[in-house]
């Protein structure tokens, strides 16, 4: 390649490849978010599904993933380019961009994107913690990594109707935030609670049983996201990853801050885990308006993300829908709050279009950005009912409440997550579990502590 | 004065220590043993090494009650730890010769009578 | 013989420990265990939930001492472990049959004796 | 009917349990203390600050049984942890005055009776 | 823009960002840290100071603490530029940079000054953990990121006056390392020290309560120390990063050799907190010097750091100075030393003046050094003591004894940071706490484990 | 330096640079992968290894290790270039690179070699965890960094004698992974098993303690490998480093699957362990064919090295060698498999010269392959089993017995890594310790719990 056109596909190349980096990363957040917010008997079974989810997308969104989002001309559904040989660039420019030349090397291209349609595969599970059997999720894994979250991602970024409508969503509040959590919903309405969680009417603490993990997950999905947002311009040279970069962190800081204020508001006490959910909340919230809107505006759209989500979780407890990590206020309020945000704080200069109705008076863009997250909340929450309606009424997507209250890992993977410590977890031993799904063992032999 | 000692699943504590205290028998301890008895082992795999586990997870509740609130009690326990399935746990009763409140260093029992009149507040 | 059973807090068990140590009485054993009695509970919110928990962690020391050294350890753990505030926790006496000495399979009292002369050193 | 409780070294577990269970002798509770006695102590050190710790981690063995097999019992428990080192252990013997199953509220010794046929099989 | 320009604003970017990311996970490795070398009945509570801390300084060094740093001429206190709008690169240079062209994208250059702004800030908590009120500390954090810290920096990055007498610190041994140990030390000193560390006039260990945490999350310093130093050449092109990331990988390296061996030496074991402490040392020695001298210079620089610091545990020991941390030692002698370390082993082609009295024989550079090391210590100290004490005199500082007692997770923030393990930490309901500070109920309802 | 050409150095070393940093962070993977899948009595020690390990890594590296690798034209053995200057260029290339214009800045080449040569060592350990001796250990390191890793890499990376006869091993599966968990066999060999590992002729479960921590570790790999490979191009400009991260992550998911099904096969159960060494076989397989195959072949390639790991497990416990963290299959046994895949699916565009087997029927690098991988195992297999048998026989390898059982953090480093929790570990005051190993203290002073 000549000179000035490689070393711009190298630069380009450099700056999303760690932006790809910083968004896988965010899988090790997740991971420690899920874990710190499960009990203890559950540790082992989360990280298996974090490592089958991660596994599984990968190879799906090679294989017809990415051709759903970007492959074709469909504004609805469809795709082709499946099973891509990124080494031949060409080939790859033919079915994905018309043949144009690339500004980024495609196995780069391709990770950005598996990355994001890992993160929003993640969000999924945390309203499903601590009763789900594996089996069943892994079906969904296949299915929302191959068709559902292709479809949505097509009508914005693939360039399909909701981006011909001019709908915004700069890094994905709605198209992975919100899709997530709304997966999530319909999973946690057909799983039902946890035992336990709701008693007399009322809803009763499960604590996670880890503030400190948990928490520490959440720091790395707010270092994961320098590369889920300013990664979004998708390039280095005459891009403004700067703007977006300071927009992220004033929102996240101001989600906490909020989140902080309303907890000691609506719930009385400095929640710990409210205080990590609220980071999450602005970070969610600014991901659609990061690259539109100017810095005052992502403090507000942050200080609501996260302070939209004490609230939440408390209406969400009183309707009695069990959601262990807050993805639905985190994810999914906030998301939604994130995608309207653009109609009411956009700025022209920036979204390069309309302005926002707080900013120009203006109330198209709003509009636009509303009915993009009822069609994204619709269709995602539809297919997921779908197929994990179809799940639980052929193999099943909840474990027996003898293995729930034994924990997943020693009844689901034949050892516990924590061995050593055991010994302090309740309900290791349920009421009425059959003695044969413990592998009961007749001839005495050896015994440990 | 007696001490009763039982041995139960973790999931019956929560109504035992209810019902008990409707009683008036508010006071216990509680702590985490593993036992064998009846009911088998498990198996654990690592690795694909397997062991079996004899020992499994119980509570133990340590009560010291009156002579005449024995039976309250022990049917107490019995009625809530109860599932007819083996690993329910075994109830014992040992004598008590003293019992002492570190508070007031008050003896005997008057430590250990039922706080009826708390019960009812 | 008898056995003390002592259900204490926390913080007085390093006195404990020393005062008895000094008497010639360094033998005990300690676990945790949580408990309720008129001590009352206090309350966990997490999410905005809220729940009572009644069982606040105490130790319980396991003394087996010979009768004659019943008194010294009594008076001993009434003296530490006493704040006057509820919670302070309750000493049990059980009567015990027999002591052996694992190491020497010795029984007796003599397992339990005073070990005046080490405390001396 | 008597209970027979043992404090001894991790160790010794195994082969106690197995032992004891193939005199049809399986049932038992065992929990986690720390005992101090004539064993000594021994130092932590952390970030230049030194302590020494005189409560040493030993398993407590809870075992009712009924008089006749009282001797076995402790036969086996010394057997099994005795190493001749100063921490070996105590075994400490009750008197019993009840036991209950919960599962079926028999009473008696027969709910302690030794399996031997269970053993056997 | 013009495309070598374009380009060339767009690799600088890229790689200030990526520096200013890794300066960011510093977090993640801080609260590991922290909470590693706490007690688990405070685990909750680290966390939330982390984050609290975190968006804090977001926000108020958005608003204020970065034109405290930047705008304006003033050599001694004082700034412009407050609630910076990044999208507008025109204003952004004209406030901070005379209208220059920029070298960096505007938001980049914040976001790089923000993580050094909340490292210092997370440094201060090192030595007040395990009894701090959280009120009191985000009142300092306010303060402390808004103009301590600011002037501070001022003085030498902000072209003060420091900088022109030719003080030099290329990271911040001394702006960012002992500026915020030394506000601790003035804190830990107002606080005392935590219940039951001194008995009978010794030393008595409490030891944090996982030194995996701790230890994995000093890695993670030490990885994010690679955007620290080498990203503080502030831009990518003729820029010798390579050699600040091979220094500070040296002087890492021989910071844990030399705590080791003396670690074995004065405190006869070898300690695993001194290895990871050594680490600190030696990274934060170097990080003043490092593109100034050659890599044998790292190594002895690194040696020195690290070996400082089990000798100075000791003697905080023996003054009853309360420092759980290390973070006296490890930030803040490491820090003067390797400020002084300048003026030892400086070689004039990398300063571009002056030598370092061991490599050319003038003992100027190191006058220089001193000096400055010595304004910032007095400057910090001063302001951190009459802030702290201000607090404590008002709102106060540290929690009831209790509270300490029972640990500032279910004290403060309502529930245990682990709450499936909580009955082992002995503590947990002290001697002599008021009944009321619990919410006593009395009306019997339910009990959990 | 002239326009052009210092863009293209500081675009190559911006690239090079972050992948230096990527695979330093596998430092904190290792550590949590090795602390998890070790006892909770011995997670003190693990910690002190690695930081040791490192710093030893760091300082030997630049004193010599570098210089055996790079340094003088010699085919088998020897180097120059010592106790490098990384700020003198001119001197550098002079040493290494024949006088040539750099591509990279000196000090972020020998960063990027170091993160090498550091994972290679880390790798070795994984085999001796939980009875080996600090001292032994730290000898050994200072070995296997100073000449027995730069020996290998200087055959291929070095341009050595494999090179010349057109040996490919792109990132090093055989250079650093195989060469690594070689190392590892001879430890276990020597050391022999844990106590208790094996009875009655049989395996013995000995459960690491932390499963989440342990695949959390290993998340962090996956994400440092995403430096490991792409970052092997050694260059952003006309590198295909995408090619090489879409590779990875597909080979990375298809060990993961792999293992499971191999898992849930040959061990009846889905192990979560493996479920984690699974995404290891599948990293470490495409490690040496990464950049010369195509996606499918990654796929195969991945799912193979996958799930060639539980049954290899399996056959070590049978023939009783004892490997805690599953060193052998994950790195050795994938290792030799990734080498040689290049052999069967390299293609001719991509390797620049012989295609693989099955792509283009010609066995010639296959045989080539085969005989860098019998050689790469016998080097290092005999050198280690002489280090470590001088050791053995001299100031000892392993721990005895009463502090093998009591555990190495309160034997060796005289504090728990988990000082609140100990009290659940079995083993803490093992049959027949003398009480002198715990420093006894006769006058009775005072107690904790
Ligand atoms: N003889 C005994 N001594 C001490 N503990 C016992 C004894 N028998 C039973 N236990 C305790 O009770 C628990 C349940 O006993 P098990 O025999 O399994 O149930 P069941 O009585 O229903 O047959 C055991 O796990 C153990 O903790
Ligand atoms: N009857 C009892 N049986 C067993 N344990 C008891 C009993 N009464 C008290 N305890 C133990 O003593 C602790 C303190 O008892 P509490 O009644 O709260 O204090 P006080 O005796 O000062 O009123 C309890 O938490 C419990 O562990
Ligand atoms: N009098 C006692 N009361 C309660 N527990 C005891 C008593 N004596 C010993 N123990 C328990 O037995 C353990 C071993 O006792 P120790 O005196 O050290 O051994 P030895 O009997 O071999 O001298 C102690 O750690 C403690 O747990």
């Amino acid at each position: 390649m000549e000179g000035d056109a490689a070393v711009a596909l190298a630069l380009n190349s450099v700056w999303i490849m760690v932006a790809a980096v910083l968004v896988l990363f965010m899988q090790a957040g997740f991971a420690l978010l899920e874990v710190g917010f499960s009990r203890m008997k559950n540790a082992g079974a989360v990280m298996a599904k974090i490592f089958l989810n991660l596994s599984i997308a990968a190879v799906v969104f090679w294989a017809v993933g990415y051709g759903f989002i970007y492959g074709g001309d469909a504004s609805f559904f469809g795709g082709e380019g499946f099973f891509i040989d990124f080494s031949d660039s060409a080939a790859f420019s033919e079915d994905f961009y018309g043949g144009e030349e690339l500004s980024l090397l495609p196995g780069v291209d391709w990770f950005f994107q598996l990355a994001f349609a890992a993160v929003s595969l993640a969000i999924v599970f945390g309203t499903m913690l601590d009763r789900m059997k594996m089996a069943g999720y892994v079906i969904f894994a296949v299915i929302f990594v191959a068709i559902i979250y292709p479809t949505v991602a097509r009508w914005t970024w693939g360039g399909g109707w909701l981006a011909q409508d001019g709908f915004l969503d700069f890094a994905g509040s709605s198209i992975v935030h919100l899709a997530g959590a709304t997966a999530g919903l319909a999973g946690t309405l057909l799983l039902g609670p946890r035992i336990g969680k709701f008693k007399d009417g009322k809803a009763v603490p499960i604590p996670g049983h880890s503030m400190p993990l948990a928490l520490v997950g959440i720091i790395i999905l707010w270092v994961g996201w320098m590369g889920f947002n300013p990664g979004s311009t998708l390039g280095a040279i005459d891009a403004d990853f700067g703007l977006v970069a300071a927009n992220t962190n004033l929102a996240a800081g101001a989600g906490v801050i909020g989140a902080s204020l309303m907890a000691m508001w609506v719930m009385k006490t400095l929640d710990v885990s409210q205080i990590g959910n609220g980071a999450i909340g602005g970070l969610v919230a600014i991901t659609a308006p990061c690259a539109f809107v100017e810095p005052w505006a992502a403090v507000v759209i942050g200080l609501i993300g996260g302070g939209l989500v004490p609230p939440i979780v408390m209406l969400l407890d009183k309707i009695k829908i069990d959601d262990p990590l807050g993805a639905i206020p985190a994810h999914g309020v906030a998301g939604i709050w994130g995608t309207l945000a653009i109609g009411l704080f956009g700025v022209a200069e920036l979204t390069g279009d309309r302005e926002g109705l707080l900013v120009g008076g203006d109330a198209e863009q709003l509009w636009v950005q509303f009915y993009g997250v009822v069609v994204t909340f619709g269709i995602v929450f539809v297919a997921a009912l779908l197929v994990f309606g179809a799940i639980k009424y052929t193999i099943g997507l909840r474990v027996s409440p003898a293995e729930e209250l034994t924990g997943l890992d020693i009844s689901q993977h034949g050892m516990f997550g924590y061995p050593e410590r055991f010994i302090e977890v309740p309900g290791a031993e349920p009421e009425g579990i059959s003695e044969s799904e413990f592998t009961p063992v007749s001839s005495p032999s050896s015994s440990n502590t | 004065m007696k001490k009763i000692e039982a041995f139960i699943r973790h999931e019956a504590l929560d109504a035992i220590r209810d019902s008990l205290e409707k009683l008036g028998l508010p006071s216990m301890s509680v702590s985490e043993v593993k036992g064998s008895g009846r009911q088998k082992g498990y198996t654990e795999t690592y690795r694909g090494a397997r062991t079996t586990v004899f020992l499994r997870p119980k509570l133990k509740l340590e009560i010291a009650v009156d002579d005449g609130d024995v039976d309250k009690a022990v049917d107490t326990i019995l009625e809530h730890a109860h599932t007819g399935q083996a690993g329910d746990g075994k109830i014992f009763i040992l004598p008590l010769e003293e019992a002492i409140r570190v508070r007031t260093a008050e003896r005997g029992s008057v430590v250990l009578e039922s706080h009826v009149e708390d019960a009812a507040a």
